[in-house]
């Protein structure tokens, strides 16, 4: 089993780091996974360099959504909007170490859909964004 | 009544043999949402292929000869195994969802007008909603819903109140996706019949799992899904009344639901014709035909036993798990269908370790968002059974919620 | 260019060697109604039904992750067979009549209104025809027709008249099912285009035949079916430009064309989902795909090069027959279609008399009823070839057209 | 071949026997089959005991369905109504001869619905009349 849920996936979805809201923020967009429910915000501060000085998600779902949330979190703060805009569908299996099928895959890059659809301004997260 | 003899149907079963991953054999508990196909239906599939394959209806040559007689003689099938008077009162449609939407598009757009009420059920699934959605946006119909009670019921109270506001159609699921719960249909269509309105029956859950005689329960129209019932995909069934059948309007215009045609007008051709429009699910159609007749040999009672041995077993050791908590009616009251929770823990996790296990389940909403909402939930996972699973199976199944129980204690 | 090489495409043809009657082989000349399928088809649906059949999209177990996965792939496929620019630009529909009406009922509903044009062409399968008829009697929207002339290719000028009168849609056939014309696509939809009228064109009989190639013709809305393209019944496509389907609103209400379903409102999925309600054909889709596969294989170059070869023999075989009258074009300016008459004998008898020498030929007004009230005649037999056909299959037609010759004199 | 077309139906279509209409005339009915454009049009004078004293039909189409048209019409001069309405698709194959698959019968079966409609005095010929 040690292939599918890591350790640090576990860990990550019990014991958040980066869980909670940023009020006031610079950026804040939220959206859900709709098949499952899955949902997540994310809540930035940016500062005059256009990086990211503080980062927050909040929501709920699986594990695989809520942990790759935080750690995605995790991994944007100190980085320039332009560094996160280049982020993809690579870089969050990376952070979680598996393979996913179609249906979870959705769920891990729901965080990264919020976060770019945030940055873009953007009214709505399409698929298009984590490809 | 003899049991079905369940180790001899699997060996009908290919799927059955497949091992999911290195050393792990596939445990198929999802035939909610689709049922695994005998080998009959494969090889009726392959036959047609490999030898009648034509384009029907309007063909003179041997194939289509052939290929026309094979597709008419399913649909006389399909209309025996619901008992329908007679075969040109069954519609050949993608699914149950299309079904249901040349419901929606030819009956009630002809006959519903604004302020019009449809009574539905929370329990619907998102087939039996939208379309009826879609003509309250456009058409200003209304609607209303039967709620669901504790119990996983219908609260038929309520359902009796409403029909005081005159509906025109009361359109409902005979079996809960979900909940597994089985409507009294009879009871619901003989109110709506008192009240003034017509029904639809979806069958997709009920039509595979128990005897539906569409007579008996005076159903105006009923619908349902092949690949549910051990058929192919792409193929569906609609039943009506014929008074109700002949007085639609078409709905796809094209080849074949025509009599005549000139340059700016049409003449419809006669029932079933007049709804199926185009080169028809050809294949699809007789391997639905021959699906049927594997039902219709191992009996829809013998099935119906099986289930509900399956059910009880599935609940009792379900139950016995701390922190699963089953959705719907006691066992002698549903279907094989046990949708659960299990603690706090999401059930698309619940779903991906069970799979490692070979264990095959739905994670989800299946379909019946509104249905979750109303339990205050997102989503279950649900395990479903048919005539090839095995109480071992359900061994299976408990053996891998403990499994993932210790991975997120 | 290599030519296809018909004996071993022959072999991948299970069917080629049925016999129709005892010791009378197939002589299959019936493709434009619909194809045969090649091996390769056949054991895609088989693989499906035996390995790895589940219900797609919303599952999480090996299964369902496998056949989402050849379900989406298989949209890929066909995609690019088109050269769509991406594949949620196309949608999976049960065949092109499908196809023709979810434009009509979503696209057009939304978009045109009363007294709005149409321009249609005499030379239009009952598919292109009928659900304009619907619209026009319903929403009185307006039809006009490109006349077909003398030498059975449209009339460009009257095309020209009738676009000053600003339709909003020219919807036509690439490819005649009856005359075989292959009509002049990237100029009439450049033509529509300079009018401000967006385009649809019917490529059941072209993307089988021809390489079609969408962003080329820059086409509005693509229709196509399967069957007629060595795939499986129970599937077909529409190709659409992005913007168009993006603001189309939803056909068919149901699963899985959702985002959100709330007990009164719901928010539609993106494309391609939107527009696929329920469970959708899977497997055959996944056959499609396929298909696709074994045609780039020999190259379309090489198929349609191969059709011009047997359509200039069969032309100047048929023609030599006293008494046979063949429709369409020459054959340099035409698909691989061959519809005549014989005499005053009706084409029925002549079918059938073919069907006893093995010959499959179709007799009628194959869909196109209006084309042949045009040419004043009731129907037509008509011989279609396609990859697995060659020139002593012909021969066999003459033949057999003598004998009826015999049998009537 | 001789099973196909026996030369009694190539006969009755070359040289059909009851080929007119009837003016004036107590029965008159007419209809198509969409399939091919075949169309068959029965004329019929009836005595005071409703029986048929004379009877004609009109058409174009396919051998079968015209020299079925000549059979039929030719067999029922001298029957009652009541007898009419007891013919069937059985009935017809005999006087042919032959078999026939689903297209043919309809060609075959095309005057039968004529008669029978006309007879039941029905707006339109339904299938079922010949089952
Ligand atoms: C030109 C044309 N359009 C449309 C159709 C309809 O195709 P289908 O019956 O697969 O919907 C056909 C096939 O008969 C055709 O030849
Ligand atoms: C109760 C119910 N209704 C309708 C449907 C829709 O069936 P289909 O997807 O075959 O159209 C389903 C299946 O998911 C169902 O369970």
């Amino acid at each position: 089993m040690e292939d599918l849920y890591r350790e640090v996936i576990i860990d990550h979805y019990k014991n958040p780091q980066y869980r909670g809201k940023l009020e006031p923020h610079d950026i804040s967009f939220e959206d859900d996974n709709p098949l499952c429910g899955d949902h997540i915000r994310i809540d930035l501060r940016i500062d005059k360099d256009s990086r990211v000085n503080e980062a927050r998600f909040d929501g709920h779902g699986c594990a695989i959504s809520q942990a790759s949330a935080d750690l995605l979190t995790e991994s944007i703060i100190g980085k320039s909007l332009e560094e996160i805009k280049t982020l993809n569908k690579q870089d969050i299996l990376d952070m979680l170490g598996i393979e996913l099928g179609p249906v979870r895959l959705k769920c891990a890059l729901l965080s990264l859909k919020v976060l770019k659809a945030g940055i873009y301004g953007l009214g709505e997260a399409s698929d298009d964004l984590v490809e | 009544m003899t049991a079905l003899d369940v180790k001899k149907i699997r060996a009908d079963f290919p799927i059955l043999d497949r091992q999911v991953h290195p050393g792990v054999p596939l445990v198929y508990l999802d035939s909610t949402a689709t049922s695994q196909k005998p080998l009959v239906v494969i090889e009726a599939l392959n036959s047609f292929y490999r030898t009648y394959n034509a384009n029907i209806h309007r063909g003179i040559h041997v194939l289509a000869e052939e290929a026309t007689a094979m597709y008419e003689d399913s649909r006389v099938k399909v209309a025996r195994f619901i008992n329908a008077p007679s075969a040109r009162q069954v519609i050949f449609t993608r699914n149950t969802t299309e079904s249901i939407n040349l419901v929606a598009y030819s009956w009630a757009r002809a006959n519903l007008k604004s302020g019009d009420l449809i009574i539905l059920t929370e329990m619907e699934h998102h087939s039996n909603l939208i379309p009826w959605h879609m003509l309250a946006f456009e058409g200003g119909v209304r609607l209303e819903f039967i709620p669901v009670n504790e119990t996983g019921s219908l609260d038929m109270q309520v359902y009796q109140e409403l029909l005081k506001q005159e509906p025109r159609l009361v359109a409902f699921t005979h079996m809960s996706n979900v909940l597994g719960t089985i409507n009294p249909a009879a009871e619901i269509i003989r109110r709506a019949h008192a009240a003034g309105a017509i029904t639809l029956l979806d069958g997709a859950q009920s039509v595979p799992h128990l005897s539906v005689d569409v007579q008996e329960l005076d159903a105006d129209f009923l619908v349902f899904s092949a690949h549910k019932m051990l058929g192919p995909t792409g193929i569906g069934a609609l039943y009506g009344k014929l008074e109700l059948l002949e007085n639609m309007p078409p709905f796809l215009g094209g080849g074949d639901m025509i009599k005549t045609v000139h340059l700016r007008s049409f003449l419809p051709n006669s029932l079933p014709h007049k709804f199926e429009a185009g080169t028809p699910a050809i294949s699809e159609a007789i391997g639905f035909g021959s699906a049927v007749e594997y039902l219709e040999g191992l009996g829809m009672t013998q099935v119906e036993a099986h289930e509900q041995e399956m059910i009880h077993y599935a609940l009792e050791r379900l139950e016995e798990i701390p922190g699963v908590r089953v959705y719907g009616p006691p066992a002698e009251h549903k279907g094989a269908v046990a949708a659960f929770t299990l603690e706090d823990i999401h059930p698309h996790d619940v779903a991906q370790i069970l799979d490692r296990y070979g264990v095959a389940v739905r994670a989800g909403h299946h379909c019946a968002q509104p249905l979750h909402e109303k339990l205050g939930i997102p989503a279950t996972t649900r395990a479903s059974f048919y005539i090839y699973n095995m109480p071992h199976e359900v061994d299976q199944l408990v053996a891998g919620i403990y499994q993932v129980k210790k991975m997120f204690s």
